[in-house]
């Protein structure tokens, strides 16, 4: 055994031996298709493509593996061994289903950087985690999606139900952002039950429309939701990527995912030597997550007034969305006064929602 | 190249030639039939009968030779070109489609617009009248008796108004009296100036009802003769190729006990009507027993309940004293009771149609084999043995039986049947469609096992046959049984009406 | 009553492009080919009715684009299966694998050469893919607002199911191919063309699944593309096949029915005091399928059920 | 005559004389040939070099350029070959004996749910025992799961391919139902999925690979005994024939059919665990993930022959693996590969033509 300490303290040694910008080579695994146009897997392709451009690196220096499903533990094993058969040195896996995977091939290579987007997994050496506060930007959404309706009706389509806390956070911060500018419109939320299903999640939307939501916003892939409230004449809030380019009478704005901020800063880490294997959990303060420019068509001034106030309280800190005493819509409560969730809770336990949410 | 031919002759085939594979199916085959005429064409199985008429038919497609319709040279590509040259043809198994009536299938494939039910039934009705044919025009298909079946055949190659009509064994199914009712028909065709190809391997039908006859032998035609100046014997010269004996020999039964006694038994058919009516009779060993009855009878249900595959209403089946009702086949299998059922299509039971002689010597013995092995061994050796025997055409013993011919089929399946040296043999229309050669010897067959004291039950169509065959007689009709009677001292006419519904008091008392 | 009404309304939406398989797939089975194929000949006639619609702003040339597509994709598994006699089940499983892959890459492809980098439908062809309500009809209660004022391509579906139901079941074209479908010998041997039948129908019927592959890249995706449109649509389709009994008239309910059973999780009341999984949900189509298939052999009727020569190839000589 | 030989089509099809089994050999590389030049011409529409797509395509299912681990590549080929392999064998015997099972999807996930089960909650025992518990439920999971199909075909004659298809889809949302319900990780609150399998419930490599290889060979000369030589695969030939000729000889043909399918059932099963516990390491929708379908087609272009089957199968996988490569070294869109592998497989299935029939010329009428 003691060659093996002796080898994984090699190993250890060289995780500490930098890497320089000629020399990175960076493989990514995606969950879609960058080609798609719009969706998860294009904002993250966007984050590399920029952080790239931002770090100078040439194209070869970049491996990306599509489609490979993340409920395909085999596949995604594949895929990333492939990634460090052709010489890359970091692993960026950017959805929830690879932690695994990538956790016990970061025990296999650990001469290999694994980031892993999402999960909660870090092995202290070479495998860390990173994701963002998506649910500050939801937050903002919420406010202009509130203003904005005129039944007070609110439609959400959500990929997950309430087992899932990454979506049940979002579409509670939604729903509080809703409630902050008014009190008397209700949150509609239907699942699909899938992340990346066309004919579902227009499904999901019409249903929506159909019992008087009046603007649709969304937790899943495609721009079908906004498509849908588009063609019955109504609203939108989208993800991931600015839907106004799809449904340009519809969307008012959209939840963002500005990725290459950190993508830069992690390459930027790990090249200058400053790998800490430390979690990366960033907000709009960091310019990870964002809303796109309000369509200037169907927003009002006064929409944009108190979305720039609640950011300017987000980005200083001064307000965290899951603040004090929460009450829940079944008639429960979450938190205490004066305090506000831990990130642990956030991402992995929120599990209820936020009273004026009701799912359908 | 041109030679000049009459128009009054329907159908002329020079030197037609037709390989598959290996095999010369058709060699150089000439043939002439005119209209106004029937043309028997003769030959032992496999002698290329089939063939040659389907290249009339369109089917094949001849490598070599001229077709000439009404004197006219013409190339027959497919059924089209063939129904449009007026011919029509009746194949050996029914082309009909079963969840059809009567009158989708005599309509399918004609031209024109699709015409109301009444139309069509009106027209239907005008053809059947003109021949004495009876059909009910809304009838499914799979609800009728294979006679019904053939009427429709016919009608549907009238209703395109054929004026040559090929046959090919359209009697092989038939009762005698049904075969009589079709001659008829053909004779009435003949008389409006059709041309009519039948094929059969019944020489009597063949002096019945044919002008001429053909006779092919291995693929090649060997004469053509006027059926008024020849008979029988010659004609089967011509096929087989050398002088043969054609008599069925009739041992004295030895040693004759009972083995099989059938009590009362009542069987439903499967669509749930009586088809064994309270039904009573005796099997001995050394004997052979006789069923005569028009199709349909309940000769299957019978077959079938003795070889455990029915079940019963009511009633017992005592073999050596012991009831095998309710036991599964394979007890009874093990009992030494053997079945060997021809049906309408024969390799629907009692074979494995898709592989070879030796897995299919295998079917009742393969669990004798080590632990959970089959020993291939014996049953190879076994099939090697009958090919001898039983002279079995087939190139290997694993080549699939179903590529073999009808009659070798049946060799094959009686051949294994009989190796197992049943105490009791039941045997259902063993020579259907066999040449007259291969039938004698199947006859030679099951005399054999009679002499070594086996109960041999023999389910029959030809009542010549069992009348020569056969040491007692039994009459089914409508599953009743009409009467048992001494084969030597019945004639085929009282037979005959027993067959139809007079008990056999009525029948000797009038005889 | 409003959600009954627009859950019905949105069941016959869903409807929409499985009864278009179905139809489809029951006039190959009718020719006697059981085509597994029509997921991916969906996709092909969604990705070339989206192009076309894309290129040209014509809805009808799409239309048509998207029912040649169809044909075209078949007729691959027309020359395998009729005049090289391959397996069907595995022609038709590897058409889907074609097919889905074919449809996505060329969207890949178109998306990468535009400068927005998606693809949207142009307004005019848009705006004639809006619900249109039937005059007089759309007025009847209830089903006026399910039925009759739905978009164009549920109205075509409508259509050509019935004119489906005329050919098969009242012209002579129709019977020939029935016997075909039943017993291609037997319809060889009374002079119809068997190729040619096979030929035609599997084209026209896979044309059919191309319409239905357009409702999904052009309505339900709202007029933008995406990838794998279809999703399964196509396999949903081949086993209503049995629901219809082969009839393409049946299909129309049969059609509702099942898109009723996909969207059902959305009108479900959510507050009766109990919870079903959403799995449940996704799999309630596939589970109301499997017990209709094992209801309808149950009281089986001789009439009523698959040709008998589906899934057997037939070659003249054969014996 | 002229004009007659004229009105002959210019092209028909005719049967030929059994060939032998070196020409049907040959028939086959030829098509193989054909239709990786078929799939050259589509490369090259794509604008890329076919030659070097498939060098490196080959090259790609088997050394890798890492020196330390030349053959990682050819592990991960095996790898994928495994399920295939071991579910194509199982599909065999269903289809020997004419029952259109569709169904090795659904049958891969039972067996692998089964197996799973005890990976979850029983992996405390010893580990060569938790590998036979394992091993015989994932075999029961798969074989139960077969005899649904085989139990109504056999009662009320409902179409299989149908039900089969259908069940596929109920077997996935089950595992999605676990993932979000029953089996959910507890550690994972915010995020459902189902806890990576204790390490004791992994199964044992062999040669750097999962020993589901070893499993997977073994079942190739299993099946090919039971086929060939045992009572058992006689009555498989029997009952696939004729039910009449079955029931005939004795033969019970619904109690054939039950117990083969559960066979069939089992060995996908076996696949599922295989992958489950040797692959995966935890229990995934995409346990099965295409394969079940894939087999179908491997088991058919192998001829239903178990040594065939392994060759077809290592042949899929290297497409399959070496098409990954090739698709991320030309960055190539990963549909390409689907497009491909039915253009091959097209060739491929239309080839078999040539094994039992010819074309004939109107002008080759004399000559054979
Ligand atoms: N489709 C075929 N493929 C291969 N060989 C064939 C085919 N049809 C016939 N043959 C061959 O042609 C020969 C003649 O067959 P054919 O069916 O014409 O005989 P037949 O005279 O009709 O016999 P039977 O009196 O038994 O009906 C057979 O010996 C057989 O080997
Ligand atoms: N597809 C085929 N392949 C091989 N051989 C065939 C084929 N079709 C027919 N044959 C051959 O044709 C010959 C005669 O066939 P056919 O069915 O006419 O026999 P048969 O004795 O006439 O039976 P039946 O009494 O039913 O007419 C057989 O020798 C058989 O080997
Ligand atoms: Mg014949
Ligand atoms: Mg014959």
């Amino acid at each position: 055994t003691s060659a093996k300490d002796e080898a994984s303290q090699k190993s250890a040694d060289k995780q500490t031996t930098t890497l320089s910008y000629d020399t990175v080579k960076i493989g990514v695994i995606h969950i879609g298709n960058p080609a798609d146009g719009s969706g998860y897997t294009y904002a993250h392709d966007q984050g590399i493509v920029g952080m790239q451009k931002e770090l100078g690196l040439k194209d070869d220096q970049i491996v990306r593996k599509n489609n490979v499903s993340d409920s395909d533990p085999a596949a995604t094993e594949t895929a990333i061994r492939e990634c460090i058969e052709e010489g890359c040195n970091i692993i960026f896996g950017t959805s929830w289903g690879y932690m695994d995977k990538m956790e016990s091939l970061a025990e296999e290579y650990p001469d290999v950087y694994f980031c892993h987007g999402t999960g909660y997994k870090n092995n202290g050496k070479n495998l860390n985690n990173y994701f963002g506060r998506i649910y500050q930007a939801r937050y903002l959404t919420g406010i202009v999606a509130g203003m904005k309706t005129e039944s007070n009706l609110i439609g959400y389509v959500s990929a997950m139900g309430s087992e899932n806390s990454e979506c049940t956070g979002g579409i509670d911060a939604f729903a509080m952002g809703v409630y902050s500018v008014n009190p008397d419109a209700k949150v509609y939320v239907k699942v699909t039950n899938s992340w990346y299903s066309p004919t579902e999640e227009t499904n999901a939307a019409k249903a929506l429309l159909s019992e008087g939501c009046d603007v649709i916003a969304q937790h899943c892939d495609t721009p079908n939701p906004q498509l849908e409230a588009e063609s019955a004449g109504k609203w939108g809030v989208g993800y991931n990527t600015d839907m106004s380019k799809d449904a340009p009478k519809a969307t008012l704005t959209s939840t963002l995912w500005n990725w290459s901020a950190y993508y830069t800063y992690q390459v930027k880490q790990i090249v200058d030597g400053n790998w800490k294997c430390e979690n990366y959990y960033g907000g709009m303060a960091d310019g990870l997550v964002d809303i796109a420019p309000l369509n200037k068509d169907l927003c009002t001034e006064d929409m944009q007034k108190a979305v720039d106030e609640a950011k300017a309280k987000l980005e200083d800190g001064s307000f965290n969305v899951f603040d004090g005493v929460i009450e829940t819509n079944d008639g429960k409560t979450v938190g205490e006064e004066g305090k506000t969730l831990d990130d642990a809770t956030i991402t992995g336990g929120i599990n209820w929602y936020f009273k004026n949410v009701e799912v359908k | 190249m041109s030679e000049e031919i009459s128009a009054e002759i329907a159908v002329k085939c020079s030197g037609i030639t037709k390989v598959f594979g290996s095999v010369v199916a058709n060699d150089g085959i000439d043939l002439e039939v005119k209209y106004g005429e029937i043309l028997a064409l003769l030959g032992e199985n496999g002698s290329g009968k089939t063939t040659l008429m389907n290249m009339l038919s369109g089917i094949y497609h001849p490598d070599k030779g001229n077709i000439y319709i009404a004197g006219k040279p013409e190339a027959i590509n497919s059924p089209m070109d063939s129904i449009e040259l007026g011919i029509g043809m009746i194949h050996q198994h029914f082309k009909l489609v079963e969840v059809f009536s009567a009158a989708d299938n005599i309509v399918a494939g004609t031209k024109g617009k699709l015409k109301s039910k009444g139309a069509v039934r009106d027209e239907i009705k005008k053809i059947s009248e003109q021949l004495g044919l009876e059909v009910d025009p809304d009838k499914k298909v799979y609800n009728m008796s294979v006679s019904e079946k053939q009427t429709v055949e016919i009608l549907k190659v009238l209703y395109r108004g054929a004026k040559i009509l090929i046959l090919d064994e359209p009697t092989a199914v038939l009762t005698p009296q049904e075969t009589e009712k079709l001659f008829n028909i053909l004779r009435k065709m003949k008389a409006q100036g059709c041309a009519i190809i039948i094929i059969t391997h019944k020489l009597g039908e063949v002096m019945d009802i044919s002008d001429r006859v053909t006779i092919l032998r291995k693929g090649k035609s060997v004469e053509t003769v006027n059926t008024a100046e020849s008979s029988e014997k010659q004609l089967t010269e011509l096929m087989v190729g050398k002088a043969v004996e054609l008599s069925i020999e009739r041992p004295e039964p030895v040693n004759v006990k009972p083995i099989l006694n059938v009590v009362d038994l009542t069987v439903k058919n499967s669509e749930g009507s009586i088809a064994l009516d309270d039904v009573s009779f005796v099997i001995n060993r050394g004997e052979i027993l006789g069923v005569a009855g028009i199709a349909g009878s309940g000769q299957k249900e019978l077959c079938e309940t003795i070889a455990g595959l029915q079940k019963i209403e009511k009633g017992a089946v005592l073999y050596n004293k012991e009831n095998i009702i309710g036991k599964t086949p394979k007890e009874i299998i093990n009992l030494g009771i053997s079945m060997s059922f021809i049906p309408e299509d024969r390799l629907g039971m009692g074979l494995i149609a898709s592989v070879g002689m030796t897995d299919n010597m295998l079917l009742k013995t393969y669990k004798q084999g080590k632990l959970c092995f089959v020993d291939r061994k014996p049953a190879k050796e076994l099939s090697k043995e009958l090919i001898e025997k039983l002279e079995i055409k087939t190139p290997s013993t694993e080549l699939p039986v179903r590529m073999l011919s009808g009659g070798n089929v049946q060799k094959v399946l009686l051949g294994r049947e009989i190796h197992s040296e049943p105490d009791l043999l039941i045997t259902a229309y063993p020579v259907r469609g066999l040449d007259i050669n291969s039938s004698y010897l199947i006859y030679s067959l099951l005399n054999e096992q009679k002499k070594k004291n086996t109960a041999v039950l023999f389910i029959g169509e030809d009542l010549d046959v069992l009348l020569e065959l056969c040491d007692r007689i039994m009459v089914l009709c409508h599953g009743k049984i009409t009467g048992i009677c001494d084969a030597k001292k019945v004639t085929k006419e009282q037979v005959g009406m027993m067959m139809t519904g007079s008990t056999m008091e009525e029948v000797l008392g009038i005889g | 009553m409003t959600r009954l009404i627009s859950f019905l309304a949105h069941a016959v939406y869903m409807g929409t492009p499985l009864l278009f398989g179905t139809v489809g797939e029951i006039q190959n089975e009718k020719a006697g080919h059981l085509n597994l194929g029509v997921e991916g000949t969906m996709a092909m006639g969604a990705c070339a009715g989206f192009m076309v619609a894309y290129k040209t702003g014509s809805l009808w040339l799409s239309i048509l684009a998207a029912f040649l597509m169809g044909a075209l994709v078949s007729l691959i598994y027309a020359f395998l299966t009729i005049t090289m006699m391959a397996n069907q089940n595995v022609t038709g499983l590897t058409l889907t694998i074609f097919g889905t892959g074919l449809s996505n890459f060329i969207g890949e492809q178109m998306i990468s050469a535009s400068p927005t980098g998606n693809l949207k439908l142009p307004d005019g062809v848009m705006s004639s893919l809006k619900n249109i309500d039937i005059p007089l009809l759309s007025k009847i209660p209830v089903l006026g607002e399910v039925l009759f004022s739905q978009n164009i391509f549920t109205y075509l579906s409508i259509v050509i199911a019935v004119i489906m139901f005329i050919y098969l079941k009242k012209t002579k074209v129709g019977l020939n191919l029935r016997t075909i479908g039943e017993n291609p010998a037997v319809a060889d041997a009374v002079g119809i063309s068997v190729v040619k039948y096979k030929y035609i129908n599997v084209l026209i019927g896979g044309g059919i699944c191309g319409i239905g592959g357009a409702f999904c890249s052009m309505v339900i995706n709202g007029g933008v593309w995406m990838a794998n449109s279809v999703n399964g649509l196509g396999w949903i389709a081949v086993a209503l096949v049995i629901f219809a009994v082969w009839n393409p008239a049946r299909a129309i309910y049969g059609a509702y029915i099942f898109g009723a059973f996909m969207v059902l999780k959305y009108y479900f009341p959510k507050n009766l005091g109990f919870t079903v999984p959403e799995s449940f949900f996704d799999m309630l189509p596939y589970l109301v399928t499997a017990l209709v298939l094992i209801i309808t052999s149950v009281k089986k009727s001789r009439e009523r059920s698959q040709p008998q020569s589906c899934g057997i190839n037939y070659f003249r000589e054969e014996r | 005559m002229a004009d007659i030989i004229k009105k002959e089509p210019l092209i028909r099809i005719a049967k030929r004389a059994e060939r032998s089994n070196k020409q049907k050999l040959i028939i086959r590389l030829l098509s193989v040939l054909l239709a990786i030049c078929a799939g050259g011409i589509f490369i090259l529409i794509l604008g890329k070099d076919p030659f070097s797509y498939y060098a490196k395509m080959v090259k790609g299912a088997f050394i890798g350029k890492n020196a330390a681990s030349p053959f990682m590549p050819f592990k991960e080929t095996i790898k994928i070959m495994i399920p295939l392999l071991i579910s194509s064998l199982g599909i065999t015997l269903a289809f020997k004996m004419k029952f259109w099972n569709i169904g090795a999807e659904g049958q891969i996930i039972m067996g692998g749910v089964f197996a799973s089960y005890f990976a979850l909650y029983h992996y405390d025992m010893p580990h060569y025992l938790l590998f036979i518990v394992m091993f015989v439920a994932a075999m029961i999971g798969g074989g139960l799961y077969g005899i649904i199909p085989a139990f109504f075909k056999a009662k009320f004659d409902t179409n299989e391919t149908l039900l089969t298809l259908m069940l596929n889809y109920i077997a996935l949302y089950v595992i999605d139902w676990l993932t979000k319900g029953a089996w959910q990780d507890p550690e994972s609150k915010g995020y459902p999925k189902i806890a990576r399998f204790d390490l004791n419930a992994w199964l044992d490599s062999l040669g750097g690979v999962q020993i589901g290889w070893v499993i997977g060979l073994m079942l190739v000369v299993l099946v090919f005994i039971y086929l060939k030589y045992t009572k058992q695969g006689y009555e498989i030939t029997v009952v696939s024939d004729s039910h009449a000729t079955a029931r005939y000889a004795g033969i019970s043909p619904s109690k054939i059919m039950i117990r083969t399918m559960f066979l069939s059932g089992a060995i996908c099963g076996i696949a599922g665990m295989v992958q489950a516990c040797g692959t995966e390491h935890t229990l995934s929708t995409s346990v099965a993930g295409g394969v079940g379908f894939t087999a179908i087609i491997v088991a058919w272009l192998a001829n239903l022959n178990p040594f065939g089957i392994l060759v077809v199968s290592f042949l899929f996988a290297v497409l399959e693996k070496g098409s990954t490569v090739v698709s991320s070294e030309f960055v190539l869109s990963p549909y390409c590969s689907d497009v491909l592998q039915g253009i091959i497989l097209f060739f491929v299935l239309g080839c078999e033509f040539f094994i039992r029939y010819r074309f004939v010329t109107r002008g080759g009428r004399k000559n054979d």
